[in-house]
């Protein structure tokens, strides 16, 4: 337990000097491709997501379409030289397809499904370079891009990673170096305006009592998450607006 | 070439039936220090390309001790297979599939004898029709061409090995496999031999049914 | 019309025609298509045979390879025999990872090699634990018309006896070796194997040499394969049961039957030269 | 993407014309805009945006033992890698075969020393040498692939930057080699001769080059023509249709002088750009 | 290499002994260096002379349509299977597809080819579906699929052309409606020189670029097409290497003046094919 | 096949296409001249007035089941709605590998549509008689039994003994007597083909 002093100084300042409760920069843009319905990029710190949309459109095999609900199909795909070790494989083994499904489950959870019997959405995730937090990034990509392609959702969906530094105290947005050496990482998929947990997945071992303080801060990071999200938002609105000439009704 | 083997002592075969629960039907057999587990489920659903109309299509997997089934299991497999499919009386199951499964867990080297064994008292636990029972024995062949029915301890003296598979009804070759070289009247003497061996198999196969 | 009632009725077909003893495609019922052995027409292998059993063709390849013995098996070569049923000879195979008939035929080609010890593994080791002979023997079926086993065995016993390995000269201290292409030593084949195969129709008849119909159609098929007037596989795989005599007397057609194939493998490796 | 016969005639009397549908002549060439040093972990990168045809090419660099055959020559592989944010069908392995059919052109492309000179790779004789993997990654397809992954590589190439090797210590069979950890002292790769893919698409009866989707739907035949310094390091004919000897000759000098012209437009583009111009995706 | 479980597995790695023999000295250039002098090849051909063909159809009876070539030494056999249903396509297309499978057989080159299908067999099967879905009226099987499968048992140069050649004629055997009759010429061009249909060796020669002053030319590389003999097109162009217009134009008229040489020896083989297929 | 028959290859230029020559079946036209497809024999056949080219090729021709033909099925699986068949012979020629067939529940006779149970016409193992319906569907051929003609022609009973047609409603086994329920096809000697006839004589 000893080497997870080090991550955070005494003056509470992270490797990347980051504070305990601060969040990586993000940036991100909404319809970066012409090609698919909605389409995002976000990067969290240097992690690099890009995600497409295509849908909702007719079920490509016949036994999967549901009559009542639409189904959601997700891939997630790590490009090969996302990590500093050449990947063998862009997508195809255990880990992708284990990401893909988490994806699948944080967006069903959101989406009105039920307004597209018998159709289907396809959201395609590449992440083009990983540097920590890679799901959470995946989720705010996907959400952005489900936003840009016109699809109903009932609430932006969110994800952060949480750790603990120092063995008691809880930090925020774990980056690849941190995952590395430090401690129990949690990845939480919220919605936070309702405060619900959509998906939450924990490496190494918690102690019961440090639980609820880095849960409650992870959530505090989805509520922050949401409001740079919908600030992209709006100024993507705002500017596909203004070459309609409809800016000038909203404020 | 006399025989070494006296007439009473018996294979010491061992056997447990119903072993597995979800199996119709299965047995734990074992023949001197080789054990075999099998299991049979059918007549179950096929697919849709293994389908025939007027039979059972019989499928049969063989796992090994170790390791993932490489090329001499598919052989066992094909053997086994095509044992069932003259022993099993399809044709009163059409368009349905029976599938035989066999992990290996000990071999002493009489391991297709054991598995074909483990395979005929699997079925009649299963209470498959079947045409007739069958029993496998393997004969052995050392390099001072005595005809031995245990298999000899060290590999490197044994120069053939014979496995017969007979049924039960007229005591007719059903299967046969050999393994190293042999003449032509060490092969038929061994075939006598184990004709009359055979039918203590058989035996053998009354007792386990009439114990459990 | 002949050939719409055959498709429909195969099996009926067929027995029409045993009722006289003889086979549609005119053969009598103990009677062998006719053989033809061609080696040594590929260049780029060390040896190559192509065997042609009425329809069904086999092409018999072998490379040689330097590579180091297993631990075990210290001063033993190798000799890796895979059969190959490849898309180009029937409508029933896929392109991709070998069939379990592929595999299965790989198994009982490796079995009656080993069985009739027709190479000692020792001669292919140039140095214990250092190099030896990795002999890769591949089988591809061009033409599948049945009695598949006889083709591949014959064609790899007539390879085998035409394969010539350059001269290696090892040098332990340098651990360096030095290969002389000119100079090309055949390897010695210790016995040779010769197969083949009966289909049993209707419990009774033998069909000697069975066609890819009459295998299809037949309740069970023998395999016997004879090693210098041994045997060295009798491969029954179920199918109907066989009486004794039915099975001697295949035997006893077997035996005279090799003697014939070897006289005919004799003259084309004598072509060959 | 399917076009009814209305729209096929449209965009054959536009080519007929000297005029596309979207104001280029036969020789023009949609926008394209290459930024490089995108990828950080790569050693070189470059992303490269024809209209909306979208491709990231990123280099890496490992030591590898060169082939027994050919024991001067360093190594390079193609890997191309059809993301499914392109288009559906690439979900899976739907982009197999046309990832198969690009990394073989460009290997082909590249076979021959004369193009790129892969005895530069080569660290020890027979024993070390480096291994480039060119690793492309189609993000969007808006046609003409093959040119702009042919001009993401070069860029990406021209961007790579070899590490120096300081010493190199041999003791019986293993070698050391230690590399100099300074970032900037590297050499870079020689990329003037790396081949540039024209596309030449045969519309009706004259030939056009950089055709979008919709052209490449109603093209008759057509043919990648990899151009080195005037010389054809490849030349593959793609997609059904057969040509006729002439036009394939009058095309191979279309494709020859497009070549060299986008080549140097190329090169001048790259010398011009300076390593502070990151913006990526979110420009 | 990955263990294979469904095959025998040799021992994990070994190493051709071609190796470890003397090297013969015989480099490339030197060979260019002795042809070049005598003006002819090592085979007493002229560089614009094809070798010898042998082609037969119904070499496999189990198939619907198939050939066996030889070329010289280059032995290769292909066979056609009558059409299919697409497999794992559910929409009704109204063009058929072909499916190509183009192999080595391990011993066939002289550094021995594993079973699995390596990239240069998957471009060789692209560029022979090009070149033969072309020549094949698609239109004519709506929604079903033929399939194509080429085995190289020796490759002695230029087994490409050989496979799609022999390809042509099992089609046209198999009953499968055709444009035109198709054949496929190879030429191998190394400072200048054309030698047509050239065997292993000198393809080999015409990959590598001589370094030596004494050749300036860097004109070196290998160029494939295959032709449609009514309709005057070229189906299929494939070149690699290093080739200036002016050469690849000539190499151009080169082939098709030697694909026209082959046609009627396809055309032979084909005529007697479906003479003794009316008499029966 | 008369000798002198001309004899043809694919690609090769057969006439000029206009008025009165136009191009039938093996054949296509393309820039004003008629070429063949397929090697084989070419038949000029007189239709009102026009000479139309034909080119045979000798029964090796790949056939593929179109709309009207009549076909030879075998039963393989049947449901509720419907029975899915083999189709292994169009008209004469037969087929190397069988096309998937399928027979829905309205097709099966012309009187009383609704009331058909399958298991009342056909069971699996028969080989019935078909006409192709139009091909809608990609993977499967509809075929429809709906004309007297057609319907079940080979039938074997529980016993494995091949049954005689005594009703167009029932065939009845020969050693067990037992009536088994089928849509038989009506026996007309000049549509059905001589041979299946002389099967059904030979074995009863």
């Amino acid at each position: 337990m000893s080497r997870k002093k080090e991550l955070l100084s005494r003056v509470g300042l992270r490797l990347d000097g980051r504070r305990a409760d601060e969040l990586r920069r993000i940036r991100c843009k909404l319809g970066v491709f012409t090609q698919p319905d909605g389409s995002a990029y976000i990067e969290q710190g240097l992690t690099k997501v890009l995600a497409a949309v295509y849908g909702p459109h007719q079920v490509r095999s016949k036994q999967k379409a549901q009559h009542d609900t639409c189904i959601i199909n997700t891939q997630f795909s790590m490009a090969v030289f996302s990590t500093n070790e050449r990947k063998k494989r862009p997508r195809g083994d255990r880990k992708s397809t284990e990401l893909s499904m988490h994806l699948q489950q944080a967006l069903l959870a959101v989406i009105k499904t039920e307004l597209y019997p018998w159709s289907q959405i396809d959201v395609y995730v590449e992440v083009l370079h990983g540097d920590g937090g890679i799901y959470p990034a995946c989720v705010n990509a996907a959400t952005l891009a489900i936003i840009d392609a016109g699809i109903p959702i009932k609430e932006y969906v969110c994800a952060c990673t949480a750790s603990l530094g120092n063995n008691d105290i809880p930090m925020l947005d774990v980056s690849h170096q941190e995952e590395v050496i430090g401690g129990p990482t949690l990845t939480v998929a919220a919605l936070p305006m309702s405060g619900k947990i959509v998906l939450m997945e924990m490496s190494q071992r918690f102690h019961l009592d440090h639980l609820p303080k880095v849960l409650d801060k992870a959530l505090e990071g989805c509520k922050d998450i949401k409001a740079i999200l919908d600030e992209a938002v709006k100024n993507h609105v705002r500017e596909m607006g203004s070459s309609t000439g409809w800016a000038n009704t909203t404020s | 070439m006399e025989v070494i083997e006296s007439f009473e002592n018996n294979l010491n075969l061992k056997c447990k039936l119903q072993v597995l629960s979800r199996a119709d039907g299965s047995a734990m057999f074992s023949e001197g220090q080789t054990v075999v587990l099998s299991a049979i489920y059918g007549p179950v659903e096929v697919k849709m390309q293994k389908l025939l109309i007027e039979k059972a299509s019989v499928e049969s997997v063989f796992k090994p001790k170790s390791g993932l089934p490489g090329v001499s299991d598919r052989y066992k497999e094909y053997l086994i297979k095509n044992i069932c499919e003259t022993a099993l009386a399809s044709a009163l199951y059409p368009r349905t599939a029976v599938l035989v499964n066999l992990q290996e867990m000990q071999n002493q080297g009489q391991l297709i004898s054991c598995a074909i064994n483990a395979v005929c008292l699997a079925c009649l636990d299963s209470g498959i029709d079947m045409k007739f029972l069958f029993g496998a024995v393997s004969y052995f062949l050392t390099k001072e061409e005595e005809l031995t029915l245990t298999p000899p301890i060290n590999e490197s003296s044994v120069k053939a090995m014979f496995v017969f598979v007979f049924n039960n009804t007229k005591g007719d070759v059903i299967a046969s496999h050999t393994e190293g070289r042999f003449s032509i009247d060490q092969y038929k003497t061994a075939l006598d031999i184990c004709r009359d061996e055979v039918k203590k198999v058989f035996i053998f196969f009354k007792e386990t049914l009439l114990d459990t | 019309m002949a050939e719409q009632y055959k498709s429909l009725h195969p099996a009926k077909y067929y027995r029409d025609h045993l009722k006289h003893d003889i086979r549609p495609d005119g053969r009598e019922l103990s009677d062998f298509r006719p053989v033809v052995i061609n080696v040594g027409s590929i260049k780029t292998a060390d040896g190559s045979s192509i065997v042609k059993i009425g329809n069904t063709t086999v092409v018999c390849g072998i490379k040689a390879e330097i590579s180091r013995p297993k631990a075990d098996a210290a001063t033993k070569g190798f000799l890796v025999p895979n059969v190959e049923l490849s898309p180009v000879c029937s409508s029933k195979f896929k392109p991709g990872p070998p069939s379990d008939q592929a595999q299965v035929l790989t198994q009982i080609i490796a079995d009656i090699v080993g069985n009739s010890q027709c190479i000692n593994l020792e001669e292919l080791c140039i140095f214990p634990d250092k190099i030896a002979w990795c002999l890769y023997a591949d089988l591809i079926c061009i033409d599948y018309d049945g009695s598949l086993i006889d083709a591949c065995a014959l064609a790899l016993i007539s390879c085998l006896k035409v394969v010539s390995l350059p001269e290696v000269s090892y040098d332990p201290s340098l651990d360096k070796q030095q290969v002389n292409l000119e100079k090309r030593t055949p390897i010695n084949v210790n016995s040779v194997f010769v197969s083949t195969t009966f289909a049993i129709f209707d419990d009774k008849l033998i069909l000697a040499d069975p066609t890819v119909e009459e295998e299809n159609l037949c309740t069970g098929t023998l395999t016997i394969v004879t090693c210098n007037d041994e045997l060295c596989y009798v491969h029954k795989p179920g199918g109907s049961p066989l009486v004794d005599e039915q099975m001697s007397d295949c035997i006893e057609k077997c035996m005279n039957r090799s003697n014939s194939i070897k006289k005919l493998i004799k003259t084309a490796i004598l072509e060959n030269i | 993407m399917s076009l009814c016969d209305a729209e096929k005639t449209f965009i054959l009397h536009g080519v007929a014309e000297n005029f596309r549908s979207d104001g280029r002549d036969r020789e023009g060439y949609r926008p394209i805009e290459i930024e490089t040093d995108i990828v950080q972990h790569a050693f070189g990168s470059a992303r490269l945006r024809l209209a909306n045809t979208d491709i990231l090419v990123a280099v890496k660099i490992e030591v590898d033992t060169p082939l027994p055959e050919r024991p001067f020559e360093g190594k390079i592989e193609f890997f191309v890698d059809c993301s499914a944010n392109a288009t559906p069908d690439f979900e899976g392995r739907g982009g197999e075969t046309l990832a198969i059919e690009l990394s073989n052109i460009l290997a082909s492309a590249y076979k021959s020393p004369k193009t790129f000179n892969l005895k530069k790779l080569c660290i020890l004789k027979g024993k070390k040498c480096w291994k480039l993997y060119v690793d492309i990654l189609i993000l969007e397809c808006g046609g003409n692939l093959f040119d702009a992954v042919s001009l993401a590589v070069k860029a990406a190439l021209f961007n790579t930057k070899v590490p120096l090797i300081k010493s190199v210590n041999i003791d019986g069979d293993n070698v050391e080699l230690d590399v100099s950890d300074n970032v900037f002292d590297c050499e870079r790769l020689d990329v003037t001769n790396a081949p540039v893919m024209v596309t030449v698409c045969k519309i009706g009866d004259n030939c056009v080059v950089d055709p979008n989707l919709a052209e490449e739907q109603c093209s008759v035949g057509s043919i990648v023509v990899a151009i080195s310094q005037e010389y054809f390091s490849t030349v593959t004919s793609i997609g059904i249709g057969s040509l006729h000897a002439q036009t394939l000759c009058s095309s191979l000098e279309l494709g020859q002088k497009v070549g060299i012209r986008l080549n140097e437009a190329l090169m001048d583009t790259l010398s011009h750009i300076t390593s502070d111009q990151d913006f990526g995706f979110l420009k | 290499m990955p263990v294979d479980h469904k095959r025998i597995n040799g021992p994990e790695e070994s190493v051709p002994y071609e190796l470890f023999a003397r090297l013969s000295g015989l480099t490339s250039e030197k060979a260019f260096e002795q042809l070049y002098k005598a003006g002819k090849r090592s085979d007493g051909r002229e560089f614009e002379e094809h070798r010898k063909i042998f082609l037969k159809n119904g070499a496999v009876s189990q198939a619907k349509g198939s050939a066996y070539i030889e070329m010289g030494q280059t032995k290769v056999i292909v066979s056609v299977f009558d059409p299919r249903e697409i497999p794992n396509r559910s929409d009704y297309s109204l063009k058929g597809e072909l499916y190509c499978e183009f192999k080595f057989a391990p011993f066939s080159c002289a550094k021995r080819r594993l079973h699995q299908q390596d990239n240069e067999e998957k471009q060789y099967s692209c560029i022979m579906k090009k070149a033969l879905e072309s020549a094949v009226c698609l239109h004519e099987l709506p929604n079903f699929q033929v399939d194509i499968y080429a085995l190289v048992m020796h490759n002695d140069g230029s087994a490409l052309s050989a496979a799609i050649t022999a390809a042509g004629v099992a089609l046209v055997e198999a009953g499968v409606p055709m444009y035109d009759i198709i054949t496929s010429v190879t030429v191998g061009i190394q400072q200048g020189v054309k030698l047509v249909d050239p065997d292993s060796l000198e393809e080999q020669m015409c990959q590598v670029q001589f370094l030596s002053e004494k050749y300036q030319d860097n004109n070196h590389g290998l160029l494939i097409i295959s032709k449609l003999h009514t309709q005057e097109q070229l189906c299929q162009f494939y070149q690699n290497g290093y080739v200036s217009l002016e050469v690849l134009k000539s190499g151009l008229e080169v082939l098709s003046k030697t694909c026209e040489v082959i046609v009627p020896l396809v055309q032979k083989c084909l005529i007697k094919h479906i003479t003794n297929g009316i008499k029966s | 096949m008369k000798e002198d028959s001309l004899v043809c290859l694919p690609g090769q230029r057969l006439s000029i296409c206009d008025k009165i020559y136009t191009s039938g079946q093996g054949t296509y036209e393309r820039k004003g001249y008629i070429y063949s497809m397929l090697g084989g024999v070419v038949d000029i056949v007189e239709k009102n007035g026009l000479k139309v080219l034909e080119v045979h090729s000798n029964g090796q021709n790949t056939v593929i089941p179109s709309q009207g033909d009549i076909v030879t099925a075998e039963v393989y699986i049947i449901t509720q709605q419907h029975a899915k068949c083999h189709i292994k012979c169009i008209g004469n020629t037969v087929l190397k590998s069988s096309f998937r067939a399928i027979i829905r529940k309205e097709y099966v006779r012309v009187t009383e549509k609704d009331k058909v149970e399958i298991y009342k016409s056909f069971r699996p193992g028969d080989i019935i008689l078909a006409r192709v319906l139009p091909i809608t569907e990609a993977h499967s051929y509809q075929l429809s039994t709906a004309e007297n003609e057609l319907g079940v022609v080979i039938a074997h009973s529980e016993h494995g003994y091949p049954m005689i047609p005594v009703s167009w409603t029932e065939m009845q086994c020969p050693k067990t007597l037992v009536k088994e329920p089928r849509k038989v096809a009506k026996v007309v000697p000049e549509n059905m083909t001589t041979d299946i006839l002389s099967v059904l004589q030979n074995n009863v």
